[in-house]
């Protein structure tokens, strides 16, 4: 039962953790990539929740699709697209 | 449904659906436009005549829809309604033919007649109305079909009109709504009875309903063009003449008239409105807006402002004769909203005819225009005619049943705002139609093309029109008359039959009136043109009524109920005396002023300012209650100033400043001090008031508010500021009578031989004396003789302050002691204004010695009268004053001061009248009049305080030795003194006129400064977007303000911010 | 069970056919198709929706209906409810996208649009209409976001910078609202195990967790209503979308939080609310009536105009709250103060509906709808500028119209209660909204400067179809029309307003 | 305290980090962050109320999975938005976009 | 809150509010998580939930796993509308134009013209990758009758695999337009129309016959994985290949 706590404790704490983290990076890039990791600690929290269902949609849709769109955008967004990009015409 | 019942509702849509109709019709179809037009005005007036027949023989027509639970559309035809309806058919019909002239070959037809057609829709609704929400509906809907009509033309005067006009009705509008909801709320369906409503529910609070009635009267007051909201009716002139026409003679005035009759009449109820006391206020603001409007309209030379102020006027005929309560009167105001539709209309066609044919659009371009146009100017003369109520046209009958009606309630006031509106009537359509038929004519108009003056369908209404306001006048008995209609309403309001006959003899106009009545009726001819010369010539003689009745009437006392509550005019001794002074003053200064102005610039102004100052003295001298005091006491005060600036130099502007500040000071505190009077003694006349009960806060205000005006130490400054720079005659007036004013006022409002005030009392004393000892001391360093002798009138007055604070102290000297400072005011009155006039006298003829002699002896005997030689008036009222506060030591102990003090005064100004120089002229007729004005005053000055009768118990005590002694002895130290500083005085300094307040002023200057600066930092920049055109915002397209408020305090906050206080006062349960 | 042929089916096939809509136009092709689809639909919808409520009135069955989806009841299962208050709204959605489906069937001629616009505006319809419906918190969750990212999908199509901008805004303002909405959905699902209204609405107690769901809620809902403060969202978004879809989001989509605020309030958690609360909201509201109008008397582009008087108008609904506070009525959601405000929303999305639509028209005619540059469009655009004036009267609130009505029953509330303040910031709104309609009607007839002809502008301006012209004239009328019976809306609503008994009730 | 209290506990803190998140941050794709954190925080408090009972209840793992999805459609749109306005603010090198 | 936004990468955090500011607004925070926090606490019993309700129902609702049977028979309702939220934003995404020279294939077209040589082991890995995650879709999608997964798990898996194989830089998307249409919005029809039947069967909208649940609600989550699984990938191609110009997307 302790242990069970602890880790129940021990994932609460690093969920807040991560989001603090995430949202306080100074790089865009790293706050995306931090969100993941949350996604991911959020999965193992809704294992523990026995919710197994979500879990799995948590970690198909809500860390992994929601992070590659993040990212996706973010490349388009913050990078000034090159000429060289534009040239080749495709999207790296 | 049967015709009763679709009968109101067909006249509307007859109406309603050719205007619908027309907007569909393209611009140049202009036979379909005619046709449908004429074809809604046709069948409009048939419904009509079918109407008339059935409400004659009692029918029942109504019309009622379901709106809202409990609350219809009810369309119901009743006589009232049917007197507007038919008005409206007819005029609609007539201004249509007249519009389809006036508008041929312009732009957005379709969409004018339209919009004509929906208002006219709207004014038949309005006028069928069964309830107060029907009405309102169709009120507001009025508003806005007249809109686009007054904004037709597009120019920036129309659109001006036009944002005007909403701004007004709009608010109006909400006013109207604001009070319906509300009686809707008290009193359920509002479904207009002829009793009524209201007065069957007698379980209402009056309050409320006196609240409501107010509501619902500002708001139809708006389209009544009642005076504070009339703004919009001459800003509205901007639109096309057949508009103008339709908005003054029918839809938009008649309309807001109309619903006042209905809500005083079918809402409230005659007699309950009247027992609310509310009529007497509708009353009392139609008579001024029939007073102000005809004023206003004397001033315009733009025709139809002029009309448009006429209309002001007239329109509250109708809300005066609703107001007076009366059936007669109420006769009077329907028979008006017919009679003054045509006239009014007719008068408009006229002027749209003048403008569309030659161009004219004021009134000094008339010239000859009657042999240019003769049927318009005769149809235009016929109206004028009867506007200004002469028999036989319309409008004399409309005045005559308002003036009987007057009558039959004993509101004699009536009779004077007709008179006085009958006056300016004539004085500003006189003008106009002299100048039409008898002045040669403008060269360069067109000629006439044919036969007819002007198109024919511009000229057949007006004369239509003409032809029937004088047909509704000489024919005012026939049955089916407006007259006759409206009589068989009245009926119905009041549900009795009528009395006809008025006994006329039984009415008399209240004799004091006339003193004060007089100088006003001058005031009032001054705006004449014709007649200002003469009355300019006259103006002094204003005073002889007041002078002939403080010598030979007997005391008696006339109440005038109609005016401020019920004005009460009393002539008793003490009056009779002040009178008697400001009678004699007001002639005197008159007859001087002649000579001393003659062929000055602004005479007509100072006169006109004279007069009214006069009136105000009279009345205040007279009135015996609060109203009547306070208002002639602000008329005096304010007519005044125009005395004070008259010569328009910096000085004269800046004593004006100060003047008016210190008047409006005084007129603050007097007005709390006459309420708080008037709510602790009970009334409103000094018969009624406990004097004597008054808190003590009121005494504070009264003693310092009148104290402003009597030159109070501390109080004083506007004083020796003002009266200098006045012009002679003025001054006179200003030192000699009007700082009286504010011992009158004492006088009659402090509980002076009632009461013991001991604080109040020692105050004023004391404040009294400083001033009569330190106005001696700042008046002997002055080098202008007109500022000293405004000290010295500080010095006197504050003998006189003291003497009434003395009275407050110890009531049992007051009997005595009011004989004393009744002598003592007519002897300064009369000393100073003597002095004052001896300033604006030439030495003439120095090389004649005996002249000179002759002259400077007349000019030593106010200088001896005021340091009280034994003989003169001012030892008589000297040697009063000390037998009457023989027991008050400390007032004893320093009157000799004051007389030494008097003395150096007037020995410094027969020095500094002495170096004056002024060059010998010969004597004109001009400086005869000013002799002669003066001589007149030094003999009264001699002789007058031993004529009053209450100067008999003092007259042996003048002329016993101690007396005589005293009155001997105290001057010759006067004059020992003076030898001695004389020559210290000469190289002094003088004190700035109005001392401490110049230090004051200075001080206020730099926190004026001080504050400019401050602002400039904190400006902020309210610049109006919607001028930049330029610019567009397109990021974030919100104002600027909430631009920086968002970039400042950031929508997340914001969020946050309301998330708490949300938390907070859910949690809060 | 209930048989397939009662009326009930109704409530399924409100949110049925929308879909079908969406999902046809979605499939198909063509651009004269998808309009074709489109009004068809929206016939049909308004024709079902008719027929059901005549029905209804001719067997008098009872007020609130209740269809149970998939046969589960509530608390398992989702209910479908349509009481008085969703009747009327229900009616007036369908009224006004039949009207702006015909308008946009005109208005949008670009292939590129249209693909996206017909979705999208039918997947808005189905929202709204389940979230008029929906009885289940949850449902109303999914329903309200569905609202909001096809508002937001709709306010982007317009493709500007400034519109994307707002869109952005708008998502995210939409996004937070949302979730501080199914926060507080899940602690009440927490503290009464239930999701269904109706239950909860018997079993709410003012306890710590109820008021703290309330104050989620209400904070989610507000900030989609845009109250005042939080009111800095609407007037880009709303400004810078296409005219149909303003005149959507303006008439529709913003009273559906405003109708959930009213649910939430007056009837599912009346317990938590507190008289304070209330009149906090009410304080809110009569700040936006006031800097709503000022703001749009000071606005430079005519759909900003109307934009924040969309503003203004949002700050009469929340008067609501303040003046059921003072009536102590047991069923505030059904009482006067409710009824008056329902009407209100009708008039006004009559009114905004025509408003913006008219605005379109004039945009499109002039290209441009900076407000001083309007002059002389009275005599080039008649009919747009009396579209607009009718509009504006009933914005105002002058008889007769809709809007004279709303403000009258609003009135008689406020002053049937003795709460005159409000009475007070009703008038005192009113004539503001005068001025900023005086305003606009004021260039409007105004003399056209000598114009500088603008070569951009003159290329792109062309004459707004007759159709527009006529759907916005048609919306127009109908507020007008609202004027002349208001009993029948009132009667759909079930709602009492008869006034307090003369002499009574008042300001005594 | 039990786990259900602490995961509810936790996700309000979480919904209080992302609301700040969006209020503070300024970068679009941050601010989605801190939506989805709050997303993630509801589904926290709904996933321990599931946990509340005896029996774990499903239909809080329902609304979940819906919220889940509903969350991804959101942010897909914000972004996409983004990247248009970026994509014409490439176009006019103006006042940057706000 | 949402007047500045940015779009390029910046170093800063916060930008637009001052430090006073941010501390006022986290206290405001803090005091409004610990009062709901404090209500949570202080809330009392738990309430009868609805997890027996399931239980009790669940043999009747044709499927064994409870959140596949909330989801596609008890609040099937709120998955109907769900999967209308993701039509919307796939509708508002889509790419206007027809894609004219993409040779009609649905999804992926061979990029030849990339100039980055791609990773050769992952190429490798892809080949099996994606076969595999297909398959993975599939076996969740027939599982969530039983145990978890479902028609989202699945749809999200499939969208996964597309993702990875688009990143594997081999292959780009390339729409043919009217076929994603259909795709995203083939669910969605599938449900209407399997609740319209229901209607006309059951008499109840939504309401499944006993007998053909299962087979029903299979339906319903193959055709909803489908539309699903599109529309994600619709979402990510669009967001990663916005910034090409819009004619020339696909060549």
């Amino acid at each position: 039962m302790i242990i069970e706590s602890m880790m129940d404790t021990l994932l609460a704490g690093g969920v807040i953790l991560l989001a603090c983290l995430s949202l306080s990076a100074r790089q865009v890039f790293t706050s995306i990539v931090l969100y993941v990791c949350l996604g991911l600690l959020a999965t193992l929290i809704w294992v523990r929740l026995n919710a197994w269902d979500v879990a799995i949609a948590e970690a198909a849709i809500g860390a992994g699709l929601t992070g590659a769109l993040l990212l996706a955008a973010w490349r388009q967004l913050c990078f000034e697209p090159s000429d060289q990009t534009r040239e080749s015409n495709g999207v790296s | 449904m049967t015709l009763n019942k679709l009968l109101p509702l067909l006249i509307v849509l007859s109406a309603l659906l050719p205007g619908l109709l027309i907007f569909c019709t393209g611009e140049q179809r202009l036979w379909l436009r005619r046709i449908l037009n004429l074809g809604g005005n046709l069948s409009c007036l048939t419904l009509i005549a079918l109407l008339l027949h059935g409400v004659y023989n009692s029918e029942v027509f109504e019309t009622r829809l379901p709106l809202l639970p409990g609350m219809d559309l009810v369309l119901h035809a009743d006589a009232l309604s049917l007197l507007f309806v038919t008005l409206s058919g007819l005029l609609w019909f007539l201004t249509t033919l007249y519009a389809i002239g006036y508008l041929e070959a312009t732009q957005n037809r379709s969409r004018f007649f339209g919009f004509f057609s929906l208002c006219v829709a709207a004014t038949l609704g309005i006028a069928l109305a069964g309830n107060l929400i029907t009405f309102l509906i169709f009120y507001e809907l009025l508003t806005l079909t007249t809109y686009p009509l007054v904004v037709h033309k597009g120019n920036a005067a129309s659109l001006r009109a036009g944002r005007i006009y909403l701004t007004y009705t709009m608010t109006g509008g909400a006013l109207l709504l604001a009070g319906v909801v509300w009686l809707k709320a008290l009193a359920g369906p509002l479904d207009f009875t002829a009793t009524g409503i209201l007065a069957g529910m007698p379980h209402l609070d009056p309050g409320h309903l006196k609240v409501i009635f107010a509501l619902i009267i500002t708001g139809l007051g708006v389209k009544a063009a009642l005076v504070p909201l009339h703004g919009w009716l001459p800003a509205a002139m901007a639109a096309p003449a057949p508009v103008s026409a339709l908005l003054h003679a029918v839809a938009v005035v008649k309309a807001g008239a109309f619903g006042i009759i209905r809500v005083v009449y079918d809402v409230y109820g005659i007699e309950f409105a009247r027992d609310l006391g509310l009529t007497i206020v509708l009353a009392g603001i139609a008579a001024f807006t029939i007073v102000y409007g005809s004023v206003r309209a004397l001033f315009q030379d733009d025709l139809k402002r002029r009309l448009a102020f006429s209309t002001v006027s007239q329109v509250s005929y109708i809300a005066l004769g609703t107001a007076i309560a009366g059936p007669i009167a109420t006769i009077g105001g329907m028979v008006h909203l017919v009679h003054q539709g045509l006239m009014k209309i007719t008068l408009f066609f006229c002027a749209g005819n003048l403008a569309e044919t030659l161009g004219i659009h004021k009134v000094s371009e008339m010239n000859g225009v009657g042999r240019r146009m003769p049927l318009t100017m005769s149809a235009f003369t016929i109206a004028a005619l009867g506007m200004i109520g002469l028999p036989p046209v319309a409008g004399f009958v409309s005045k005559w049943y308002l003036g009987a009606g007057a009558l039959e309630v004993e509101a004699y006031w009536v009779l004077i705002i007709l008179a006085a509106s009958s006056v300016l009537n004539a004085l500003y359509f006189l003008p106009v139609l002299h100048a039409a038929w008898f002045r040669p004519p403008n060269p360069t108009w067109v000629p006439k093309q044919s036969v007819m003056e002007t198109p024919w369908l511009l000229l057949i209404p007006p004369v239509m029109t003409a032809a029937l306001a004088l047909a509704t006048g000489v024919f005012a008995g026939v049955f089916s008359s407006p007259l006759s209609w409206a009589e068989l309403i009245a009926a119905r309001e009041y549900g009795q039959k009528l009395v006809h006959t008025i006994d006329l003899a039984a009415i008399s106009l209240p004799q004091l009136g006339w003193l004060v009545i007089t100088p006003l009726l001058l005031a009032v001819g001054l705006l004449i043109p014709s007649a200002r010369r003469l009355c300019i010539s006259i103006a002094p003689w204003a005073a002889l009524p007041a002078l002939l009745a403080a010598l030979l009437s007997s005391p008696t006392s006339n109440t005038l109920p109609g005016v401020f509550f019920g004005s009460v005019l009393k002539l008793d001794q003490t009056s009779q005396v002040v009178l008697l002074l400001a009678a004699s003053l007001w002639l005197i200064t008159g007859v001087y002023g002649k000579g001393y102005l003659a062929d000055h610039k602004h005479l007509r102004r100072y006169t006109l300012c004279y007069l009214l100052c006069m009136a105000g003295s009279f009345g205040l001298t007279l009135s015996q209650d609060l109203f009547g005091f306070i208002s002639f006491f602000t008329l005096m005060s304010f007519a005044a100033y125009g005395l004070v600036v008259h010569s328009g130099t910096p000085e004269a502007m800046r004593a004006g400043k100060t003047y008016m500040q210190w008047v409006i000071i005084g007129e603050v505190l007097l007005f709390a001090a006459l309420l708080g009077l008037s709510t602790s003694g009970g009334g409103n006349t000094l018969g009624d008031i406990e004097i004597g009960a008054q808190p003590l806060w009121v005494s504070w205000l009264l003693i310092l508010g009148f104290g402003i005006k009597a030159g109070l130490l501390a109080t004083h400054f506007w004083l020796p500021r003002a009266h200098p720079v006045a012009p002679v005659p003025a001054s006179a007036i200003l030192s000699g009578l009007m700082v009286k004013a504010g011992l009158i006022g004492w006088w009659r409002f402090l509980p002076l031989g009632e009461v013991s005030l001991v604080d109040a009392g020692l105050t004023l004393l004391s404040l009294g004396m400083c001033g009569a000892i330190l106005a001696v001391i700042v008046g002997l360093t002055q080098n202008n003789p007109k500022t000293l002798l405004a000290y010295s009138t500080i010095s006197q007055m504050g003998i006189l302050a003291s003497g009434v604070g003395a009275g407050l102290v110890e009531p049992k000297l007051w009997p005595a002691l009011s004989s004393a400072l009744l002598l003592y005011a007519v002897h300064h009155g009369l000393s100073k204004a003597a002095l004052f006039l001896s300033v604006g006298l030439t030495p003439t003829s120095v090389d004649k010695p005996g002249l000179s002699g002759l002259f400077w002896g007349i000019i030593l005997i106010p200088v001896l009268a005021m340091i009280g030689l034994p003989f003169t008036s001012g030892a008589l009222a000297k040697t009063a004053l000390k037998m009457s506060v023989a027991e008050t030591t400390t007032l004893l102990q320093l009157l000799p001061l004051a007389t030494i003090g008097t003395t150096l005064l007037m020995l410094r100004f027969v020095d500094l009248l002495r170096q004056t120089n002024r060059p010998a002229t010969t004597i004109s007729s001009g400086d005869r009049l000013q002799y002669l004005g003066y001589v007149i005053l030094v003999l009264l000055v001699i002789s007058v305080t031993y004529w009053i009768p209450q100067a008999e118990i003092f007259i042996e005590h003048t002329f016993s030795y101690s007396a005589v002694s005293n009155s001997l002895m105290l001057p010759a130290a006067g004059v020992l003194i003076f030898l001695v500083i004389r020559n210290y005085l000469a190289q002094t300094k003088p004190v700035p006129a109005g001392d401490a307040i110049v230090i004051i002023e200075k001080f206020c200057d730099r926190l004026k400064k001080a504050a400019d600066n401050l602002q400039g930092s904190f400006k902020i920049d309210m610049n109006f977007p919607g001028k930049s055109v330029g610019r567009i915002s397109t990021m974030l397209p919100g104002t600027r303000l909430e631009q920086r408020l968002l970039l400042q305090c950031q929508p997340g906050v914001v969020f946050i911010a309301i998330f708490v206080c949300l938390a907070f006062m859910i949690a809060f349960n | 069970m209930i048989p397939l042929g009662s009326v009930n089916i109704v409530l399924p096939l409100l949110v049925g056919i929308p879909l079908l809509a969406a999902i046809a136009t979605t499939v198909v092709d063509s651009r004269r198709w998808r309009a074709g689809i489109s009004v068809t639909f929206a016939s049909l919808q308004l024709l079902l929706i008719v027929l059901w409520l005549v029905t209804l009135q001719h067997t008098g069955a009872d007020a609130a209906y209740r269809y149970v989806l998939g046969g589960w009841n509530s608390p398992l299962g989702i209910n479908l409810v349509a009481d008085g208050l969703a009747k009327v709204l229900l009616l007036i959605t369908a009224v006004l996208v039949l009207v702006l489906s015909i308008y946009s069937a005109i208005y949008f001629t670009d292939p590129a649009k249209t693909t996206r616009f017909w979705p999208l505006w039918w997947l808005l319809v189905t929202g709204l209409n389940a979230a008029f419906i929906g009885a289940d918190a949850f449902n109303i969750y999914v329903a309200l976001e569905m609202i909001g990212l096809a508002a937001v999908a709709l306010v982007g199509l317009a493709g500007t910078r400034t519109a994307l901008t707002a869109a952005l805004r708008y998502a995210l303002v939409g996004l937070l609202g949302s979730l501080c909405y199914l926060l507080g959905v899940s602690l009440l699902y927490r503290t009464y195990g239930t999701l269904d209204l109706a239950q909860l609405a018997t079993e709410t107690q003012a306890d710590p967790m109820t008021a703290a769901s309330l104050c989620l809620i209400s904070i989610g809902l507000l900030l989609k209503t845009a109250l005042l403060p939080l009111h800095f969202w609407l007037p880009p978004a709303h400004a810078s979308a296409p005219a149909p879809v303003s005149a959507a989001l303006s008439a529709l989509v913003v009273k559906v939080s405003f109708y959930l605020l009213m649910r939430f309030w007056l009837d599912v958690l009346t317990p938590a609310t507190t008289e304070l609360a209330m009149n906090l909201l009410g304080i809110l509201g009569a700040g936006a009536i006031f800097w709503g109008c000022i703001a749009a008397f000071r606005a430079q582009r005519l759909k900003l105009v109307v934009a924040y008087s969309t503003v203004a108008q949002l700050g009469y609904m929340f008067l609501l709250f303040p003046l059921v506070a003072a009536s102590h009525s047991p069923s505030s959601i059904t009482g006067a103060a409710a009824a008056a405000v329902v009407y209100f929303i009708v008039a006004h999305a009559l009114a905004k509906a025509a408003m913006f639509l008219a605005a379109g028209n004039i945009q499109m005619f002039n290209n441009h709808d900076t407000v001083d540059k309007l002059q002389g469009l009275a005599r080039t655009q008649p009919l747009a500028v009396l579209t607009f004036a009718i509009a504006g009267v009933s914005l105002i609130g002058l008889p007769p119209s809709g809007g004279f009505i709303a403000k009258w029953l609003l009135l008689n509330v406020a002053i049937g209660n003795g709460v005159w303040w409000w009475a007070i910031v009703v008038l005192g709104g009113g004539l503001l909204a005068a001025a900023y309609i005086g305003r606009v009607l004021h260039v409007a007839f105004s003399h056209p400067v000598a114009q500088t002809i603008d070569t951009d502008n003159a290329n792109a301006a062309r004459h707004p179809p007759g159709g527009m012209v006529l759907c916005a004239l048609a919306l127009a009328a109908c507020s007008i029309l609202l004027g002349f019976n208001a009993e029948w809306i009132l009667n759909l609503l079930d709602a009492s307003v008869e006034p307090p008994i003369p002499g009574v009730g008042g300001m005594q | 305290m039990s786990q259900e209290m602490l995961y509810c506990a936790a996700g309000i803190a979480l919904f209080g980090i992302g609301m700040f998140g969006v209020i503070v941050a300024t970068h679009i794709i941050r601010k989605l962050i801190a939506v989805n954190i709050m997303g993630i925080a509801v589904f926290m408090v709904l996933l321990a109320t599931a946990r509340h009972g005896a029996v774990t209840d499903p239909i809080p793992h329902a609304m979940v999975l819906t919220g889940i999805v509903v969350a991804v459609a959101g942010t897909a749109l914000c972004l996409w938005l983004a990247l248009q306005i970026r994509l014409l603010g490439r176009g006019t090198k103006g006042e940057p976009p706000r | 809150m949402f007047l500045k936004l940015e779009f390029k990468e910046n170093q800063a955090t916060s930008g637009e509010l001052s430090t006073t500011t941010r501390v006022l607004l986290a206290i405001a925070i803090v005091a409004l998580g610990t009062s709901l926090i404090y209500a949570i606490l202080s809330a009392g019993k738990a309430p009868p939930d609805l997890a027996a309700q399931v239980a009790e129902k669940l043999d009747l609702s044709g499927v064994g796993n409870p959140v596949t049977a909330v989801l596609l028979n008890f609040r099937s309702y709120d998955t109907l509308l769900e999967v209308a939220v993701l039509l919307v934003v796939a509708v508002a995404i889509m790419p206007p134009r027809l894609s004219s020279s993409a040779g009609k294939r649905f999804l992926f077209v061979n990029d030849t013209h990339n100039p980055h040589v791609p990773d050769p082991i992952l190429l490798n890995l892809l080949k099996w990758l994606v076969p595999l995650a297909i398959l993975l879709g599939g076996y969740l999608l027939w599982t969530g009758a039983y145990s978890p997964g479902g028609a989202f798990q699945a749809a999200a898996v499939i969208a996964g695999a597309g993702v990875a194989l688009s990143l594997g830089g081999r292959h780009k998307f390339a729409w043919e337009i009217s076929g994603v249409r259909l795709a995203s919005s083939l669910g969605l029809l599938v449900f209407v129309t399997v609740a319209a039947t229901n209607a006309f069967i059951t008499g109840t909208t939504l309401q499944y016959p006993i007998d053909h649940a299962s087979t029903l609600i299979l339906l319903v989550e193959t055709f909803t994985t489908v539309s699903i699984a599109t529309i994600l990938l619709l979402l990510f191609a669009q967001l990663k290949s916005l910034a090409d110009p819009p004619g020339e997307m696909h060549q």
